[in-house]
């Protein structure tokens, strides 16, 4: 033990934070030696993002010391953090839209030189050999906007490694990124703890953490729960330090047999993102979609409800064409969508829990011009209780809801609707464990009461826990479909990867 | 205070030098007679900000107001309901005022127009192209000035040219100079242009100045040599006429007082004020009579 | 169990309406004979509502993330054109009933010219993507420039004695345009709170994303907002039309950013998804008093536009304080 | 071929401005070929002076993520106040230290509000439309309403200063006034700062994205203060030329001209959300607005439809883009 704090890189002790009314964390002692792989894991809300914080100096703590390369640092904030060594790589990857890939890499590394002038050139070769010891290549002038997700990480890791990390935090850093990404990058952060840079890795996904972790340390209402090596851990004793409780899945009964098609589509296409797209769903069906970055799974599912406009093809509801690229036609016709990012697609999120559910059914509760509220209200309410939303108060905005919640609030608004065919384009994204199996939970739920479901997601496990049929995509075509007994992870994996 | 009364003298613009003159004039009146006089005016020349004033004042309660309409008619509704509340009206540069109990003006316009006229048209030469400003299309004086010089010209001058509609400057020299150059632009022959607006002038200066035209041009208009002066030196301007804003002033607030005294205003009777020693009566307009001419020679003897 | 009458205290409206009790009390107090007289308070009632009315329509506008800088520019416009019909086709011999036809005639095409120019400003932003503030400053000099080139820049007037009813008149004692303001905040406030569209609108401002997501069709929803815009802008154009008895195309420019900054300082998000017409109604008083008040005091016009400004920048400290004690008393957004 | 183009020179914003530019100038010079002389040149020029002064400034802002509206009422405060002072303490005052007084008021009126924007975080437009009213107010009604002709008679020097002045043989007068070297200098200085230096990059990276700013280690808020300081002491410039070369300091002028000023750098191809905007940019879309304001009449249309004009420019510049945007997003879906 006190080994540990004598060579830690970072050397946390007795870290408490805590905000109005929340403590975030509770007394939290943590180390990351050099070179190692720590797995930082826990459920939504217990504290992950709250301590990398801390580390990076963007909050400082209510009480406890860090340290970091044997420094006592009282006042932190990102420069000096920075200039330690320490590097995050923020979910969203917090890079300059509007810049160009070297100035990106490189401009953390002129802040910290305390460069007065900008150097064109000398940004250029920091970036040039930032890229080449990952080996990419990408265009130094292009502009990090017009980048796919997969160049955008990888333009943030060379920006940690250009200013000469000593640890590189990743928060979440896979939930935008599919199987074959992932790989890419367990591959770079292998490399990255032979060079000796430690590495911090948040993530949901459990599996890809223990692959690559040397060692687990588990929060829960930021407390400390669990701390070993990742040898010790499995999924499910991750699951069960995460959440305190075993969750077990159950996959999904069968479709009944005299189940009717509900909706047929039919060699829908559109240049340059998905062609030849054609599928029967059936009532009480759970269709899944998976595939890699880019495959167009999204795009299809978006034309499914009309914010895509595909150039070729027909989507019949019942029997009866739906218009094409036109929301309100594909909702008319009964078909929900519940985007992938919650956060900016699926909620309104200053708005209260209530009116987020609400939205969905204003027509249905307009009579003579006006609104009957208090009808609006009950029916919404209901609905968040079915979906067991906790929530103290609906009339708060629904910000103040956990993941998992918001999650539920977002499905609560397409049942209200009463739809026929129902979208979920990764339900799970970003939600912690307990939450998600009671997604799931919902998924065959709603599949028994005869609603077609469209699963879309590269989360394996799920696809398995919750789909009878899975079509799987790349570049734009549907290369699969896997049904019954050839529905297994492995076999999954394999037509992914291949 | 039982006689000291409330009167508001409302102008066109505030913070330019003729107005500011006017100030002065009233601010003389009210240390002389002790009553609470006092000018106010729109940051714009603008009949809609004008309006908006004077119901201010309205709501104040002021028993008198002196007013030079940007555009008459368009006060009309509010003087109106001034009047309605008891609310003694004078106003000036305003004949065709309805809704006023006086109105005062300094002289006969037309002819005022047709003296800048004979100016400008000797300096010209009688001949050649020229170009006339208003503040508004609805200033009632620079209406009767410019009418009265153009029709002064026609009669006289058969050799010169009106080029151009009226160029409207809403008493801004800023905007007045962004006119002179359009038509320069429009009529690069240009040789004459005659102001109306105390500020037209300074615009007009400037724009000439800045193309080297000071002696090819000939310009006149109303103006007092503190606006007009530094262009008077360089010749960009060239005759300025005008009359004392200060003593206007002055006569509308001594008016208002001898109507709210019901004093009775006669033809030909002396208010006491230099240019309105025997004023003229003709229905509700007052005319006094006089007007200056200053050029570079003589205008330091008028220092406002 | 009071947590309406909570939040209520909790609201920005709690708090203007707090300033408005005060300011009007202070004015009383510092010149009761005046601010108190009748003459005052109906000068009161006359003035505000044409710059109130431009409010209220960038209050919608506002609520949906947008802003409408063509309000002026559409209020005269209207006030043009209906200016012009009103020189051209009646004069003060023709009989009062068919000067009240040409009256109703030009109030109409007023309407119109709002409407169309709600709907132009609103295609540009719906359906060509154009971010509101460039939207309706381009259409807004449009809409000048037409007005401008109708009537080479010069005041429109002449009117029979009809028109400055509008503006002038008295209804049971009530100024007439106060009557429209109150007309116009009230429906304003039933089509936000009570409806579906407001809701939506509501909704929109405060995500638009979502919005699309949630199969709100933004488009016919964008549209109506300016439609309601423009029209709103038509109705202060007419008012100031009949209270200046001459319309022109620059009348009332200094309304513009006094419009946005009432909106704003009775709460309306300029971002979007937050607004209240009582809030505006309560901004829109407090300014009026404030400066009515200072008018009695013989404070010159131009220390008020100072106050205003100091006002909002008070409230919005004040605003955004209460707003980072809120965010950190629930669970933040990740 | 094109290859020393930038990859986007065809869809860029100041490629379309000038283009409409030379259309316009090409118009003009078939109706009327007195247009292209170097009268037209050298009155183009001194009408682009103080508002290109004043756009860089704004675009400054846009491109820092905020919007400045008040900066117009800052250059008539420091005008204002720097000449009234000037009259009361010092008539001979030499010009140039009028104009430092300037400078140095505006740039204290910015540090307003940079305070407000930058350390207690209030959104800009709102801050900037109180500011508006706040300094006009305070001018108007604590230092002066009036207008003011009788200007230290340095100022009237500088004003009758030129660099060049005279008739070509053709006839054609021209005069290039000492105030086009201060937007000259203003230029220069603002290119150095916005590509050679950190400062500079770290307001493009502000405006790109605050939050990742903020967590590189960017100091965002001083960032940010000193954009708005530096766009009030440009301000305070603009606001002084403006007078000087006017021969008046006038409290009332200027303010009302910022919706057209940020109207010409989004012309220019800054972006309201921030992060994008450049000089070349910014100097096309003030002389557009400047062509249009001063030779619509020498194509043949009346100067009553310049507004009308000027609108639909305004429309056609953010809309183009706007909409290709549109298409693009749908397009990929
Ligand atoms: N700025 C803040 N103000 C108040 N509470 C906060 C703040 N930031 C975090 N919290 C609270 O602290 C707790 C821990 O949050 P944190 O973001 O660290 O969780 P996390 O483990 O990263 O969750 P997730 O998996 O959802 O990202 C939560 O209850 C959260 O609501
Ligand atoms: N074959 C292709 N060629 C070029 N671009 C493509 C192709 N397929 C998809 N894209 C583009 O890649 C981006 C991502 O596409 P899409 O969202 O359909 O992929 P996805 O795999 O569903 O994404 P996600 O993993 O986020 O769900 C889109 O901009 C799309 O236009
Ligand atoms: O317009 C005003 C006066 O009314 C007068 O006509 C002289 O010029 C001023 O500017
Ligand atoms: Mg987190
Ligand atoms: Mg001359």
């Amino acid at each position: 033990m006190s080994s540990d704090h004598d060579t830690a890189f970072i050397d946390l002790r007795a870290i408490t934070k805590r905000y109005a009314g929340v403590t975030a964390l509770d007394s939290v002692d943590f180390t990351v030696q050099p070179g190692e792989a720590v797995c930082l894991a826990g459920e939504n809300g217990s504290g992950k993002s709250t301590l990398i914080k801390i580390i990076s100096g963007v909050e400082p703590a209510t009480a406890g010391t860090v340290q970091i390369a044997g420094q006592e640092h009282v006042t932190l904030n990102p420069r000096i953090s920075a200039a330690a060594g320490v590097m995050v790589i923020f979910q969203d990857f917090s890079l300059f839209p509007n810049l160009s890939v070297a100035e990106n890499i490189a401009f953390t590394t002129q802040l910290s030189t305390r460069q007065r002038l900008f150097k064109f050139r000398a940004v250029r070769d920091i970036a040039r050999a930032a890229l080449d010891r990952i080996g990419v290549q990408i265009d130094l002038d292009a502009r990090v906007e017009t980048l796919p997700v997969a160049q955008k990480q990888l333009v943030a890791i060379c920006r940690a490694l250009a200013s000469k990390a000593q640890l590189i935090i990743m928060d979440e850093p896979t939930t935008a990124l599919t199987e074959k990404e992932v790989r890419r990058l367990q591959g770079i952060i292998r490399m990255l703890k032979e060079e000796g840079v430690a590495v911090i890795f948040v993530s949901h996904k459990l599996a890809e953490v223990l692959e690559v972790s040397e060692k687990v340390v588990v929060l829960r209402n930021g407390k400390k729960v669990a701390e070993g090596p990742a040898s010790e851990f499995d999924t499910q004793s991750l699951t069960y330090h995460m959440t305190g409780r075993d969750v077990p899945e159950v996959p999904p009964s069968d479709v009944a047999a005299g189940a009717q098609t509900l909706m047929q589509v039919q060699g829908l296409g559109k240049a340059g993102s998905f062609s030849d797209i054609s599928f029967d769903l059936r009532t009480g069906e759970v269709l899944g979609i998976t595939g890699l970055l880019g495959c167009g799974r999204t795009s299809v599912a978006k034309a499914l409800f009309g914010l895509v406009t595909p150039d070729a093809g027909s989507i019949l509801v019942d029997g009866s064409p739906v218009p094409l690229g036109d929301p309100q036609a594909a909702s008319l016709a009964r078909i929900g969508y519940v985007p992938e990012d919650r956060l900016t697609e699926g909620l309104f999120l200053s708005q209260s829990i209530l009116r987020n559910v609400a939205v969905g059914r204003l027509d249905a509760h307009t009579s003579g011009g006006f609104l009957d509220m208090t009808g609006l209200a009950k029916e919404a309410s209901d609905w968040l209780r079915r979906l067991k939303v906790k929530a103290p108060d609906v009339e708060a905005p629904v910000q103040s809801l956990s993941g998992g919640n918001q999650q539920r609030v977002a499905l609560a608004r397409w049942l209200s609707r009463a739809p026929r065919v129902l979208i979920l384009n990764g339900p799970s994204v970003g939600v912690d464990v307990g939450s998600k199996a009671d997604i799931h939970d919902i998924i065959r739920e709603l599949a028994r009461e005869g609603i077609g479901v469209i699963v879309i997601s590269d989360d394996l496990p799920e696809l398995l826990a919750t789909c009878h049929r899975v079509l799987v995509m790349r570049e734009g075509r549907i290369i699969d479909a896997l049904e019954g007994t050839a529905l297994t992870e492995d076999d999954l994996a394999h037509r992914l990867a291949s | 205070d039982g006689h000291s009364k409330d009167i508001a003298t409302v102008v066109k613009i505030a913070g330019i030098q003729w107005f500011n003159r006017m100030e002065e004039g009233v601010k003389k009146f009210a240390e002389e007679t002790g009553m609470n006089a006092f000018q106010v005016g729109p940051a714009q020349a603008d009949p809609q900000q004008q309006v908006a004033l004077i119901e201010d004042m309205i709501a104040q309660g002021v028993d008198a107001l002196a007013v030079v309409p940007m555009s008459p008619e368009a006060l009309e509704p509010v003087l109106g309901r001034a009047m309605e509340a008891g609310i003694t009206v004078i106003t000036h540069e305003a004949a065709a005022q309805q809704n006023t109990t006086y109105d005062l003006e300094a002289f006969v316009n037309e002819d005022f127009g047709a003296n800048l006229m004979e100016q400008l048209a000797t300096c010209m030469g009688g001949e050649g192209e020229y170009a006339v400003f208003v503040g508004s299309l609805t200033s009632q004086t620079h209406n009767q000035w410019v009418d009265g010089a153009i029709a002064y010209q026609e009669a006289n001058y058969p050799n010169m040219t009106l080029v151009g509609d009226k160029n409207e400057t809403f008493d801004d020299a800023e905007q007045a100079y962004t006119k002179t150059q359009e038509v320069l632009r429009a009529f690069p022959n240009i040789k004459g242009m005659q102001g109306s607006a105390s500020t037209d002038v300074a615009g007009i200066g400037r724009a000439i100045e800045e193309r080297g035209m000071e002696d090819a041009t000939c310009v006149f208009g109303t103006s007092l040599p503190s606006i007009a002066g530094q262009y008077l030196e360089t010749g960009a301007v060239d005759g300025i006429g005008f009359w004392d804003p200060a003593v206007a002033g002055e006569a509308m607030n001594k008016l208002a007082v001898m109507v709210m005294n019901g004093e009775e205003v006669t033809d030909g009777m002396d208010l006491g004020l230099p240019g309105y020693e025997s004023v003229s009566l003709d229905g509700k307009v007052i005319y006094g009579q006089a007007w200056v001419n200053v050029d570079a020679e003589n205008m330091s003897e008028y220092p406002f | 169990m009071n947590t309406s009458v909570k939040d209520f205290t909790a609201s920005p409206e709690f708090r203007l309406l707090i300033i408005m009790v005060f300011v009007f009390g202070l004015m009383s107090v510092l010149s009761p004979d005046r601010f108190l007289s009748s003459q005052n308070l109906t000068s009161m009632a006359f003035q505000f509502p044409e710059f109130a009315i431009l409010a209220l329509a960038m209050t919608i506008a506002m609520m949906t993330g947008g802003i409408d800088l063509s309000v002026v520019g559409i209020a005269n416009l209207s006030a043009v054109v209906a200016a012009l019909i009103l020189t051209h086709f009646s004069n003060a011999e023709m009989p009062a009933a068919q000067s009240a036809i040409w009256l109703a005639i030009a109030i109409t095409a007023a309407l119109c010219i709002g409407a169309i120019a709600g709907l132009i400003n609103g295609s540009l932003v719906a359906f060509f993507g154009l971010p509101p503030i460039l939207a309706t400053l381009g259409s807004g000099l449009v809409f000048t420039g037409f007005a401008i080139a109708m009537t080479g820049g010069s005041a429109v007037m002449g009117f029979p004695d009809t028109v400055a009813l509008i503006g002038n008149a008295t209804l049971a004692g009530v100024p007439v345009p106060l009557i429209l303001f109150a007309v116009l905040a009230f429906l304003l406030h039933l089509v936000l709170t009570r409806t579906a569209f407001g809701l939506r609108v509501t909704m929109y401002g405060a995500n638009p994303l979502a919005a699309l997501y949630a199969a709100i069709d933004i488009n016919r929803m964008l549209l109506k907002v300016y439609v309601i815009a423009g029209m709103f802008a038509s109705v202060a154009g007419l008012i100031i039309m009949s209270r200046a008895n001459s319309a022109k195309a620059d009348y009332g420019s200094s309304y513009l950013l006094l419009a946005v900054l009432i909106a704003v300082l009775g709460g309306v998000n300029p971002y979007g998804g937050y607004g209240r017409v009582i809030g505006v109604v309560l901004a829109v008083l407090s300014m009026q008093f404030l400066s009515s008040g200072l008018n009695m005091l013989g404070v010159s016009n131009f220390a008020r536009e100072l106050i205003w400004g100091a006002l909002l920048i008070l409230v919005m400290v004040i605003n955004t304080h209460a707003v980072t004690a809120l965010r950190s008393s629930l669970k933040p957004p990740k | 071929m094109t290859d020393w183009l930038p990859k986007d020179f065809w869809t860029r914003n100041e490629t379309l401005v000038a283009g409409v530019i030379m259309l316009f100038c090409f118009v003009a010079t078939v109706s009327d070929p007195r247009f292209l002389t170097i009268t037209t040149v050298s009155d183009l020029l001194r009408a682009s002076i103080v508002i290109g002064i004043l756009a860089v400034g704004a675009m400054l802002v846009l491109v820092s993520g905020g919007i400045d509206v008040s900066f117009t009422a800052i250059a008539v405060f420091a005008m204002y106040s720097s000449t009234v002072l000037s009259l009361t303490i010092w008539p001979e005052i030499p010009w140039p230290v009028i104009f430092v007084i300037s400078v140095v008021f505006g740039a204290a009126l910015g540090a307003i509000n940079g305070f407000f924007i930058a350390f207690l975080g209030l959104p800009t437009l709102i801050v900037t439309l109180g500011t508006l009213s706040i300094f006009r107010g305070f001018l108007l009604t604590f230092i002066g309403s009036q207008r003011i002709s009788d200007l230290p008679p340095s100022m009237r020097d500088f004003s009758r200063g030129v660099i060049a002045r005279g008739t070509t043989e053709a006839g054609n007068f021209y005069s290039i006034p000492w105030a086009a070297l201060a937007l000259l200098f203003v230029i220069v200085l603002t290119w150095f700062i916005l590509k050679k230096t950190m400062l500079g990059r770290s307001i493009y990276a502000i405006g790109g994205s605050v939050e990742s700013a903020r967590r590189i280690g960017i100091n965002v808020k001083w960032t940010q203060f000193f954009v708005y300081v530096y766009v009030g002491a440009l301000a305070g410039l603009a606001g002084i030329i403006h007078g000087s070369v006017g021969r008046m300091a006038d409290p009332f002028s200027l303010v009302g001209l910022e919706l057209s000023v940020i109207a010409a750098v989004v012309l220019g191809g800054a972006r309201l959300i921030g992060g994008y905007g450049t000089l070349t940019g910014t100097m096309l879309g003030v002389a557009l607005i400047v062509i249009v304001q001063n030779s619509l009449i020498v194509i043949g249309i009346p100067t009553t439809w310049q507004s009308v004009t000027i609108g639909i420019l305004i429309l056609l510049g953010t809309g183009v883009p706007a909409y290709r945007a549109k298409r693009a997003a749908a397009q990929a879906g």
